[in-house]
């Protein structure tokens, strides 16, 4: 097994970028919307047999055991290539937490079945009830004998029609604090009781789901970790992977995307522009300044603070400011459902619509806002 | 105006909303919009013709041409309730139309088109994001909403100093649809064949644009008013941290700021239209008020609708809530008849100096 | 006496205007600080020649006796034409409260000395506790035979050094809620134990002061109306003047400064200048559509909303987003304390200096919102 | 750059920090800053010593002449630390004279200036919010800052492809004197006589100039960072309404996106100094950066600094708040060595176009 460790960050940066830039489809670079299994299954194939599945993972579970500083450099190519993401709850939620929390048994059996793309996880966190409030969740999980009988609804399940699993927060105590009484549970999407309800998005496309559990019936030894700390374990796990959220990624195609509507549209040489589109570059690499200052820290072997909070919130709000501006300079074709032309880079509607809910999901930005004023900077109440 | 002809404006205005509302309820029918959208022709030709009957295709056509007569206080008046409706009728188009075959006096094609019986569409842009009629006789015509309900196409010619008006029919034209964010679609025509119906000015054909223009900042302005009096509703009853979110001061104060913007574009809007109907008024006077509002519409109502969906949420950015469908109104309304920026040239342009 | 109101607008708006132009003195055009009594004293003197010291109050009490719409039209016209502020407290606030609420001896005492600018009167609410939260004041009258005995603090009190009397909001009861317990008392400044300190502002300007009582003994008939109804008359008073903190008059002249300015940095034929000065020009003309709507309401003899809010709001930020424009083109000479080149219409950093109050005072800007919010949007809470 | 060499710059920097909050502390000596302002010379010449005997004068000087040789990651350090202290000894103006003169070999001038027992002022600027030397010769050289505490004017004359040095005496020069807000000066001065002390590139010239750019940014950043910690501490104790303002989620949200400025704003600055510290870096690279942080430092110091006085309400608008010093500083610096909008023309010229 190589040591990928071992290797300089210069080498490793390398090997992934040959590794894309020669195995990569191209027709997969840069998609518009989220892949389903199915569009991207062909790259998980490719990754499959190189062993990349899991970077985080230990070598010992089948991953490629990288520190956090080259999971980063990993990621980093991956975007600046146009890499799509396929479903991958499996591997960067569920897996982590199995490997923290879970049984023997539960890893000997999850665990290779993730690595085969034999299973494919979705995330029950949120509710219809709970979004920003997330604790104050409300599906239900009783215990009968050796098994949970599941009632609730969860919502926004990313590409829950493509999964067979799901790991969802589950209420087992209306007793107590909000946030305690919240367990952990895997549960079988095949299992009687259970409905999957795509719901369109603002792009027109399937992404999320609604998941209904309706008395279904989960054995007991799906539970992971202890009963009613199911919410402490999930927040143990929102780790480095947090940074992400605010990755530039993002802004910088969207950047480029507007530069080349600009010319299309013949408006890219004028100084109102220009001014304009300066201080988006400006924006976005001070962001990339700051993402930097983000990634030492965890290039240092340190945990990330509540500060990381600042990354999502201004990239997504820099990642809105630039398809507005295309928007605004589009002219009526601001107003097509489809690419101009058929050219899938200009895109100003396609590109304004994708931004918008950077601001909502993964914690809005007043959801960010406010974690920032109490954790960071203190301030009461 | 004399306190008197204020009066009756004011009352027509008050009639038409009220007219309005029978056809195009302001918070209702989102399920006729829904059934229409991204079908063909994208519109109801049974309402179009209710339109008719109503008189709002020819409201500002002179009565003794077959129109009702009424001043831009009253279309855009009527235009913000369509707004508001999400009404996918093409109203500004065919009034645009209407006005056109008016001054010109081609009685036949007019009559047909105030009384609904037909969709008229104005075939005058050749360029993306553009205000001016080029009038080239083999360019393109771009940007023609909902091309696949209309029966005839009006094509501007460059004729000197003025336009000759070509009126070719929808039947046999080479015409291609792409379909729009709210359901609609922008046809292209490549201008062919056709009768000459009469000739314009280019100070007509301006003036009949700018009519537009300010037709589309009201249709704009009913948009977001009505996406903002969703957003109230729902930040009133939507309950997070055992509150209900409009509680939280955060959001109270966005509220407030959308609210301002609202009663700023009202106010552009509606001052325009005043000056439209004061015979005295100078066109650069009027072209200024028409390109400020058009502008402020575009901007607050792409705010407005943004800050909407983010302050729906998750639900925001379903397609199923029906506060996306405001959104998409607006996205495919803001550019229509000059960006934001195109009409704040206009306005630097034409408006002399503030005094102070 | 004339009876304005029979005139028509236009030849009132006329007659004004003759008025400022023959025998307004050109030095006192557009200060860039309020004037102190003594700075303005040679212009009242002409205003109370011509009778028009108090344009709302009643003819009979020497007043124009004018109805809002023509006072709209003098503001306007004094505005338009840079006519200085002078101390006005006692014609604006005081006079209409004591018309409306006082005693005839209190009228008979007090109205005649403010049209002769025999008494100079200032305005004491706020207090270092209670600024946004007014209700909260804590300067306390306690009834001591034919005395009231008041000791506490004002501040933000206007041009207080100038005044010779001062009517206050004192505390009369501390039972009960807080807005209720607060009554109206006129207090001799030059009883002892009042002491004023003047607040240098950020302009380096002694416009405010801080008024200290010290177990002042105030004559029991300097109570106006009821004990403990102070707050609701005051709130009474809060009439149609509340659309001049709206006025477009402050951003008007200062975007004219904002060009002359561009003029002389010799960037205003440039694109990018152009671009934001005609934003802010639309901006100042949609404002003053704005406020034109509350005057019609006005005219019309209806009392003005709530939602007048929206104006002081939106005037206020206007008015800081010029002066902001004017910082950034000025250059180092933004950095200068004093006008460039000794001409006082080329001062972007008094301008900037002097627009950062009007979001704080007559009900700061997040006030403003909490308003909206509240009485006109009927958002929760 | 080696991840010895990094520690050891880290080192440098936190040393910097512990040595400026001897001389200059964050939070306090308000009181000196206020006895000195709008007087002559606007700064204290004892101070000016201390800061030459802690090498600061010298930071960028190389050490074989007399200099501490440090990199621009501890003189932004220092800067910043100064900018959070208000210090108003000129310390990012005196720092380019020393450059220049080192540069041009001018020994003994630089030696004085690096040893705090004199102040010497580079006259290079002849037009307001200009970043180039035109060096002409008669031309006055503006906003000389402290300017009546200067001993001497270093005065570029174009000559050719780059410059002569003139080291102009202060006493008898023609110089003319205006306050600034922050209580301080910018001198206006006829250049006339003095004696040539050497010779520089243009490209010396402009990278000198680029580091007093990138000083001043740092200057800035700590201006914004101590008025947002005391604004922070007024936000926890101001009681209104019963509760201290900083529990209002209006104010709570609006102080999180002044964070997020204000963390741009670092971390722009200091990838800008360690790119100076980067021998390899290339010089367009370098300069885009620079103009990135002095563009993102001047408008996140006034907007923080602007914000910083509506978030204290009425207090903040009096001249006896400390919290208007910061303000004015602001005012002063922001279009120091460049506005906002130049640096953001250079760094569109420098940077070549995002890859994505």
């Amino acid at each position: 097994m190589t040591d990928y460790n071992a290797m300089t960050d210069e080498d490793f940066r390398a090997e992934v970028r040959r590794f894309v830039e020669s195995e990569y489809p191209a027709h997969l670079r840069n998609p518009p919307h989220r892949l389903h299994w199915q569009e991207g299954e062909e790259w998980f194939r490719i990754v499959q047999k190189k062993g990349w599945v899991a970077p985080g993972w230990p070598q010992e579970l089948g991953g490629m055991g990288l520190d956090a500083s080259k999971q980063i450099i990993l990621i980093e190519e991956y975007e600046r290539y146009g890499v799509a993401r396929l479903p991958d709850h499996g591997v960067i939620m569920l897996g982590p937490l199995l490997i923290r929390f879970g049984t023997e048994a539960q890893r000997a059996r999850f665990l290779p079945r993730i690595l085969a793309g034999e299973d494919i996880w979705c995330q029950g966190y949120s509710e219809p009830g709970a979004g920003s409030d997330l604790a104050s969740l409300r599906t239900e999980a009783v215990l009968e004998g050796d098994h949970y009988v599941v009632n609730g609804q969860k919502i926004w399940t990313t590409l829950a029609t493509d999964a067979n699993w799901i790991f969802c927060l589950v209420r087992t105590d209306k007793s107590g604090k909000k946030q305690e009484g919240i367990s952990f549970l895997l549960i079988d999407m095949k299992s009687p009781g259970v409905t999957v309800r795509p719901i369109i998005n603002l792009g027109l496309h399937d992404e999320f789901c609604e998941v209904f559990f309706d008395n279904v019936q989960v054995p007991r030894e799906n539970l992971v970790g202890e009963p009613n700390k199911g919410w402490s374990m999930a927040k143990a796990l929102l780790g480095f992977e947090r940074i992400f959220l605010g990755s530039p990624r993002q802004s910088a195609y969207a950047l480029s995307r507007l530069r080349m509507l600009a010319e299309r549209m013949g408006v890219y040489d004028e100084p109102e522009f220009q001014e304009r589109y300066t201080k988006l570059r400006c924006d976005l690499e001070d962001h990339k300044a700051l993402y930097e200052t983000f990634v030492a820290v965890l290039r240092r072997g340190e945990p990330l603070g509540a500060d990381v909070s600042m990354l999502k919130l201004h990239q997504s709000d820099l990642f809105q400011r630039i398809t507005e501006l295309m928007l605004e300079i589009g002219g009526e074709n601001a107003g097509l459902l489809k690419p101009m032309e058929g050219n899938r880079d200009l895109h100003p509607s396609g590109q304004f619509i994708e931004a918008r809910p950077t601001t909502i999901y993964g914690g809005s930005s007043e959801i960010q806002r406010g974690i920032l004023a109490k954790a960071v900077l203190e301030l009461p109440g | 105006m004399s306190a008197m002809l204020e009066d009756e404006r004011d009352d027509a205005i008050r009639m038409i909303r009220d007219s309005a509302a029978g056809i195009a309820p302001r918070g209702g029918d989102r399920k006729r919009i829904r059934a229409l959208r991204f079908q063909s022709p994208g519109f109801d030709p049974a309402v179009w013709r209710q339109m008719g009957e109503q008189g709002w295709i020819g409201l500002r056509v002179p009565e003794e041409q077959g129109g009702a007569g009424l001043g831009m206080g009253a279309f855009c008046a009527l235009a913000e309730e369509l707004g508001a409706a999400l009404a996918p009728e093409p109203l500004v188009h065919g009034a645009l139309s209407a006005r056109l075959l008016a001054e010109a006096g081609a009685t036949g094609p007019l009559e047909r088109l105030v009384a609904g019986e037909a969709l008229v569409l104005t075939a005058w842009q050749e360029r993306a994001g553009s205000f001016d009629v080029p009038g080239t006789p083999e360019a393109p015509r771009l940007f023609l909403p909902m091309a696949d309900g209309a029966q005839s196409f009006l094509v501007p010619l460059r004729q000197g100093e003025g336009f000759s008006l070509i009126l070719q029919p929808a039947e046999g034209a080479d015409l291609t649809l792409e379909p729009t964010q709210d359901g609609g679609s922008f046809g292209t025509l490549r201008p062919r064949g056709g009768e000459t119906v009469g000739t314009l000015s280019a100070a007509q054909m301006e003036a009949a644009l700018e009519e537009a223009a300010l037709g589309t900042a009201a249709l704009l302005l009913g948009v977001m008013d009505q996406a903002f009096a969703m957003t109230l509703d729902y930040l009133r009853t939507r309950q997070q941290f055992g509150k209900p979110i409009g509680s939280f001061q955060a959001l109270q104060h966005r509220a407030a700021d959308l609210k301002v913007q609202i009663a700023l574009g009202r106010a552009s809007v509606e001052s325009a239209a005043m000056l439209c109907d004061r015979a005295d008024a100078p066109a650069a006077q009027r072209r200024a008020a028409i390109a400020r509002a058009k502008a402020r519409a575009a901007d607050a109502a792409l705010l407005v609708t943004r800050q909407a969906i983010q302050l729906h949420g998750g639900i925001g950015y379903t397609d199923e809530a029906d506060i996306g469908l405001y959104l998409r109104r607006a996205m495919v309304l803001a550019n229509q008849f000059g960006t934001a920026a195109l009409h704040r040239r206009r306005f630097a342009a034409a408006q002399p100096e503030v005094e102070a």
